[in-house]
């Protein structure tokens, strides 16, 4: 049940883009297809899972054992943009098609702040989380990023075939968009 | 224009590596240097607060180093700090949590004077809604006044079920945040631990 | 390029948040007040400054291929160095910004400018170029969070001026977005027009 | 339970102001005007010259491919020249002008009305007979009959439908058809069915038609393997898809032809047509026009020599009414809007429709509000509001996807629309830009 | 002769087929919808008095305002008042409001609703989001206290001018969120509401247009009967909620409310007949509309009993808005003739 209500917190409730405003640019970067929506969806809640374990990991048995907490968003960024290149490298090989369709937004990912706003959360003593918990969370929050992607690219796609005024057209619409979407994840609110 | 270092494999890692290096020498010693004002600035938090909640004290005894854990259940214990005047012990200030906030868990901190009364109360850390459950903050609202010198051990347990602290809505005498009871009722929980907390000092 | 156009193009033609959407993250997640916006804005123009020069200095000695991780590990020193400082000099600050102080390490404009200026120019430039850029974006965010701080709180760097409650929701995410929207519309507008 | 399509559907109203107007012989014209594109496929080859003597139903102009049909003289007399004539479509096409001059018929012809219900051929020389005489579907589609009578080889008729559904509001042609001509119509569906070799044929007549429905309930009872099949009203019953979904149930899949479920259609008047042909030797030289409208003085249904001008047969009617807005060559749904009273009676005209001007003005465009009624009706199962916006934006690659090639072009989303979008016009042209990306792509 | 002939002909007007069009007009399905929410507009009036007519009067009346000056002066626009789709927000949007709700508020609601909701994305046919609902939520997360205050119904009879001067008292809903939070059991808490016949015609806590089911329900027979909406949006919400709460209540009654109680409560039968089967938000095949009908009625559910709002239709509805362009790209009506993949 605990678990449950994690996931449930960080898909809807805490989505990370609508209430948290973690990796805002990729969300407007990466939506004007829902095919590219999903492609990217998958690379995050990739990325972002294995880079909360490692830098879990990390905090544990390392900066917190040497008292270098102070060491943590240079350990995590790196460990992050090293991961992304590992993702890429592996994706070049495993499946080209995969790589051609997120091969651009794959180093976009290393700036997605979201994956290192969650890898720090996952760390904040007053989570106390398991590592475990680090990994659901970090696993619901990327498909809450997804979530939230897909539904803002479906709307987006929607938009290119509507009749958007001049002036609203493009980057604004998308905003007003975005607001509205967040006002309606504002219902979860207080699940738990 | 000096020409630009080749990607050597040696080069990169050597570069790397002294950036590296020079990157936590420096971090290092921001840290070194920063240690000391950072404890202090907490310190200074704990302290403001620990004043605001209970009486004036002698100074001369140190609440914070002569803190101690008081256990509410198996592994729920809440921070006490003790202050004395004149010798006696004059308040006590108590750190107290609650996971039924609105968003989360919060933190406020209780006063309470030896007889069993709330001096005063302060929001430590809370992530309530702003605008609603963040009224219990004094800076927002004077909702929290309420609780200023309320006569706990004296309040009478309507509804039986042994809590004294309650918003009407659940047959208390606390009158909730507009909008805001679950914020309300949460601030009320936490009050209520810090009595527990209190109560088993007093045995 | 005068030092003065270097200067001025992060305030409008270049404007990290209204022109080059970078950066959103913070420019959404830190306004809820006019004060907040400021801070973040000045505590990233900070390490934009700072980065900038220190990239600009040792850019002939970095070899391509490291590039980016060496340009990471330099901002994310001065983030780190903000946050400490912070912490122990500006604690209240520090307590609302939270989380978005270490973030300022993945903000898109940094990067890019370490990218794309300071890699290429000299120190004084880069330095004129960071400062120009980081109080274009302290700017923009400055004039965010004054707008939802008024339309949501009914005042401004917390002075009180109207009576009343405001439209809380323009301190939640939702107002973020649509102010955002509607100003970004706006600046589109008046400099086209110019 | 009447039976029907499931699928969209609309029910305009019907207006069949000509249903109970006997079939009346329009007077022979002066002058008439023979196109050599009258059917699907390629041009037929003028086969006369100027100054050449000609009798009806002498062949004039030959099947000019495979996908094509013969065409032969509608009257006797002169070619007067080979020019080329605006005709349903508002294009010149090339057409064989004849002047006139009596009534000389081809020998071979049998120009009595007997019914010679007897006939022993194989399946081979009636369609050879189909072939030569010309026949093309005189639904409205002019698809040359007999290729509809040869299935590919991996293929087998199994049931041969008549189409007897006149959806289309107005036209009263084939209904009259079926009431006059009802036992030749018959044996030309027995001859159809010898030449598919199928043991069973269907009628599909809508319920508006009780008379018609009665009244070849008790001539079918002589005849083997016809059955009636009454349906319920509504449009676009007659397009063929539609039609063997009412009838036998079975859907025909996207981009194939009927026979792929082992049917094949055929109108009521191309039946009638291949007992001329066959029994009588009589090339299709003429057919049957509802003239209509309300505002027509008379209208009525008339037997007319291809070829004739429009204006002729409105004449016959009452003349042309002083509020007219539009001339339709067709029904009010799926018919040709004519700019000129010229243009000739040709294999497909099933009716002239007068629209007075109220009816034919086009109302003000509205935007579009989604209300989906466009994906109700559509009998394909399409989304109409869609296909437009991607025509409109020129997203002809989507369009594709979203199977613009499937749509019959029956109008029904644009009929229902309550914003009066123009839907089928940009459907139209979604289709035009994807076939000519698809014939691009071939030629790669 | 000749001449003559070619000159009228020329007058002849030529165009693609179908020359016939049906007598759909949006006016007249806008004006199907005003007449449908008549009978819930008498209910309202006659339980919340004059306060009920001058929230709707308000929100009508600036709806149109705003439609009109944005359209003329900042979209540069044709007019597109005579549609009725503003009057139709404008009397939704006061239907999910309060009675006593201070006049200034619904002005801000209908121009959230029209201008930021309707107009920015282009105007009718193009907004992803029901306006009206955007302007309801943005009041209630803006002003949680005025949008929460909801006035006991008396009859008009009763207290004709009872505006300003209001008792107010929670919303069934509302009670119900107390309850369960309380580990209240059902049958002390039915105690404390209005019966089911109360209920029904509407004498209870609520916004202007929610609290008459029949009122609501006769509005849906007419729209059905006039062909204005098909049955598959209403009737998936509401049988999706009786069915949710209904298994809830079979497991734990003590602990659950009826399927009655929830269908009969809040603003279900309002946003499951007249918001959600919005047009313009809502998807377009049958099948797409079930499944955003299915959707909505869990979210509702979910969002009354587990959430931090009482009632969760509004919400509910518009998450799923947010669904419709992902629906109608993946769930299409079935294609005559379609091949088997």
């Amino acid at each position: 049940m605990e678990y449950i209500l994690l996931i449930i917190s960080a898909i809807f409730v805490n989505n990370v883009v609508l209430a948290q405003f973690l990796g805002i640019c990729p969300f407007f970067g990466v939506s004007k297809q829902v095919e590219t929506a999903l492609g990217m969806t998958g690379a995050v809640i990739f990325v972002m899972t294995i880079a909360t374990v490692v830098t879990y990991l990390l905090q544990k048995y390392v900066l917190d054992v040497f008292g270098i907490q102070y060491m943590q968003t240079i350990t995590f960024i790196l460990i992050i943009a090293s991961l992304v290149q590992l993702v890429e490298i592996i994706l070049k090989k495993v499946s080209p098609a995969l790589f051609q369709a997120l091969g651009i937004f794959l180093p976009l990912i290393t700036t997605n702040c979201a994956v290192l706003g969650v890898a720090i959360l996952a760390v904040r003593p007053d989570y106390n989380f398991s590592l475990l918990q680090s990994t659901i969370f970090a696993m619901s929050t990327a498909i809450g990023f997804g979530l939230a992607l897909v539904l803002f690219a479906g709307l987006r796609e929607h938009m290119e075939l509507a009749d958007i005024p001049e002036g609203m057209k493009g980057v604004p619409i998308a905003f007003i968009t975005a607001g509205l979407l967040a006002l309606a994840f504002m219902g979860f609110s207080g699940i738990a | 224009m000096a020409s630009k270092t080749k990607s050597t494999f040696v080069n990169m890692v050597v570069v790397l590596f002294v950036i590296s290096a020079l990157a936590s020498t420096a971090l290092a010693f921001v840290y070194q240097a920063t240690k000391e004002p950072i404890a202090k600035a907490k310190l200074e938090i704990k302290k403001k607060a620990i004043a605001q909640v209970v009486p004036e004290f002698d100074t001369s005894y140190n609440p914070i180093e002569n803190m101690f854990k008081i256990a509410l259940a198996e592994g729920d214990s809440l921070e006490c700090y003790p202050t004395k005047k004149g010798g006696d012990f004059s308040g006590y200030a108590i750190k107290a949590n609650t996971n039924k906030g609105f968003a989360g868990e919060f933190w406020i901190m209780v006063g309470f004077t030896p007889d069993g009364k709330i001096y005063n109360t302060a929001v430590l850390e809370h992530h309530e809604t702003p605008g609603l459950g963040d009224k219990m903050q004094k800076s927002k609202s004077n909702w929290s006044e309420q609780f200023t010198n309320l006569d706990v051990p004296n309040i009478k347990d309507i509804d039986g079920d042994g809590i004294l602290i309650e918003v009407k809505k659940d047959q208390g005498t606390v009158d909730a945040i507009t909008a805001a009871t679950i914020s309300s009722r949460a601030f009320c929980d936490a009050c209520e631990r810090a009595y527990t907390a209190f109560k088993k000092i007093k045995k | 390029m005068s030092k003065l156009k270097i200067f001025t193009k992060g305030f409008f033609a270049e404007n990290a948040v209204f022109v080059m959407l970078l950066g959103l993250c913070p420019t959404l997640g830190t306004t809820t007040s006019a004060l907040n916006g400021l801070g973040m804005g000045l505590a990233t123009t900070f390490v934009l400054v700072m980065s900038n020069v220190a990239v600009s200095l040792v850019k002939n000695l970095i070899p391509d291929k490291v590039r980016i991780p060496a340009f990471i590990v330099i901002i994310a020193t001065f983030v780190t160095i903000v946050e400490l400082s912070m912490q122990a000099y500006l604690p209240d600050l520090y307590a609302v910004l939270g989380l978005f102080i270490p973030l300022i390490v993945v903000n898109c404009i940094i990067l890019g400018r370490a990218e794309a200026f300071a890699s290429k120019n000299n120190a004084l430039d880069s330095a004129i170029d960071g400062l120009g850029m980081g109080l274009g974006f302290a700017m923009a965010l400055t004039m965010l969070g004054s707008i939802r701080e008024i339309l949501g709180s009914g005042s401004i760097f917390n002075m009180k001026i109207y009576q009343g409650d405001g439209a809380l929701v323009f301190v939640l995410a939702p107002g973020a977005f649509i102010v955002l929207g509607y100003l970004i519309a706006l600046v589109t507008k008046l400099t086209k027009k110019a | 339970m009447l039976k029907t399509f499931t699928k969209g559907g609309i029910h305009p109203p019907e207006n069949k102001l000509s249903a109970d107007k006997k079939i009346k012989i329009l007077p022979i014209p002066k002058q008439v005007f023979i196109p050599v594109s009258q059917h699907i496929g390629a041009p037929a080859k003028v086969l006369v010259k100027k100054n050449d003597l000609v009798k009806v139903g002498q062949l004039i102009a030959e099947q000019g491919g495979f996908v094509s049909a013969n065409i032969h003289s509608p009257v006797s007399g002169k070619v007067f020249k080979i020019d080329n004539v605006t005709d349903t479509s508002g294009y010149k096409r090339q057409a064989i002008v004849i002047n006139v001059d009596g009534d000389e018929w081809d020998d071979k012809i049998d120009r009595s009305s007997n019914l010679k219900k007897d006939f022993d051929l194989s399946s081979e020389e009636i369609i050879k007979k189909v072939q030569e005489a010309g026949i093309v579907g005189l639904g409205g589609a002019t698809f040359p009959s007999h290729i509809k009578l040869m299935p590919p080889k991996d293929m087998v008729a199994e049931v041969l439908i008549i189409n007897g559904v006149e959806c289309e509001p107005y036209l009263t042609s084939d209904h009259r058809l079926m009431l006059e001509k009802a036992e030749e119509m018959l044996v030309g569906i027995q001859i159809l069915m010898k030449a598919l070799k199928v043991e069973k044929a269907f009628i599909g007549i809508e319920n508006n038609k009780q008379d018609a429905i009665e009244h070849l309930n008790k001539l079918v009872k002589s005849y083997k393997g016809i059955d009636v099949v009454p349906l319920k009203v509504q449009y676009p019953q007659g397009g063929e898809k539609q039609l063997i979904k009412a009838v036998i149930d079975r859907e025909v899949p996207s981009g194939e032809l009927p026979i792929s479920v082992g049917a094949v259609v055929h109108n009521v008047g191309t039946a009638f047509a291949v007992y001329e042909a066959v029994q009588k030797n009589k090339p299709l030289i003429e057919r049957v026009v509802t003239v209509t409208g309300k505002s027509v003085k008379s209208p009525g249904n008339f037997l007319v020599r291809l070829g004739t001008p429009v204006k002729e047969l409105i004449e016959a009617s009452g003349g042309l009414p002083e509020d007219t807005g539009k001339i339709i060559s067709g029904g009010p749904m799926m018919g040709k809007a004519l700019n000129t009273m010229d243009v000739p009676v040709v294999k497909g005209t099933s009716g002239i429709l007068i629209l007075p001007k109220e009816e034919a003005k086009r109302r003000k465009v509205k935007p579009c509000i989604r209300c989906a009624k466009c994906v109700e009706v559509c009998p394909m199962g399409l989304e109409p509001f869609l296909l437009m916006t991607l025509a409109e934006k020129s997203m002809y690659e989507r369009s594709e996807k979203e199977d613009v090639m499937d749509c019959i072009e029956c109008g029904s989303c644009s009929y229902t629309c309550p914003s009066d979008r123009p839907l089928l016009d940009y459907i139209r042209l979604g289709k035009n830009q994807v076939g000519a990306m698809r014939r691009a792509r071939s030629r790669k | 002769m000749h001449q003559k002939n070619n000159k009228s002909m020329s007058k002849l007007i030529v165009s693609l087929s179908p020359h016939q069009l049906g007598t759909n007009s949006v006016n007249k399905l806008m004006y199907g919808v005003l007449i449908a929410l008549l009978p819930t507009l008498f209910v309202s009036v006659w339980f919340f008095g004059l306060g009920a007519i001058i929230v709707i009067l308000t929100s009508v009346l600036s709806a149109v305002i705003f439609e009109f000056l944005i359209t003329k002066y900042v979209l540069k626009r044709e007019n597109t008042i005579t549609d009725g789709s503003a009057v139709i927000t404008g009397l939704l949007l006061a239907f999910n409001l309060p009675s006593s709700l201070p006049v200034w508020l619904v002005i801000i609601g209908a121009f959230v609703a029209i201008v930021v909701a309707k107009l920015s994305f282009g105007g009718l046919g193009n907004n992803p989001f029901n306006p009206a609902l955007i302007g309801r939520v943005f009041l209630l997360i803006s002003w949680p206290v005025q949008m929460t205050s909801w006035p006991v119904p008396s009859p008009i009879s009763n207290k004709f001018l009872g505006y300003t001067d209001v008792t107010t008292g929670a919303t069934p809903l509302g009670k119900l969120a107390e309850a369960m939070r309380n580990g209240e059991s059902m049958t002390s808490f039915f105690e404390k509401i209005p019966n089911y016949t109360q209920m029904a015609i509407g004498n209870m806590g609520g916004s202007l247009g929610e609290v008459a089911a029949i009122a609501l329900i006769i509005g849906l027979v007419y729209m059905l009967m006039k062909k204005i909406i098909t049955w598959h949006i209403p009737v998936s919400i509401l049988g999706t909620v009786a069915i949710f709460t209904g298994i809830l209540w079979l497991v734990n009654p003590v602990k659950y409310a009826n399927p009655m109680f929830h269908l009969l409560s809040g603003g279900l039968l309002l946003g499951a007949i007249f918001m959600a089967t919005d047009y313009v938000t809502s998807p377009m095949s049958k099948k797409g509309q079930i499944i955003f009908g299915i959707g909505i009625g869990v979210l509702t559910v979910v969002i009354r009993l587990w959430g931090a709002f009482p009632e969760g239709v509004s919400f509910a509805i518009l998450i799923m808005n947010a669904f419709v362009p992902i629906i109608n790209m993946y769930i299409k009506p079935k294609r005559f003739g379609e091949k088997a993949k």
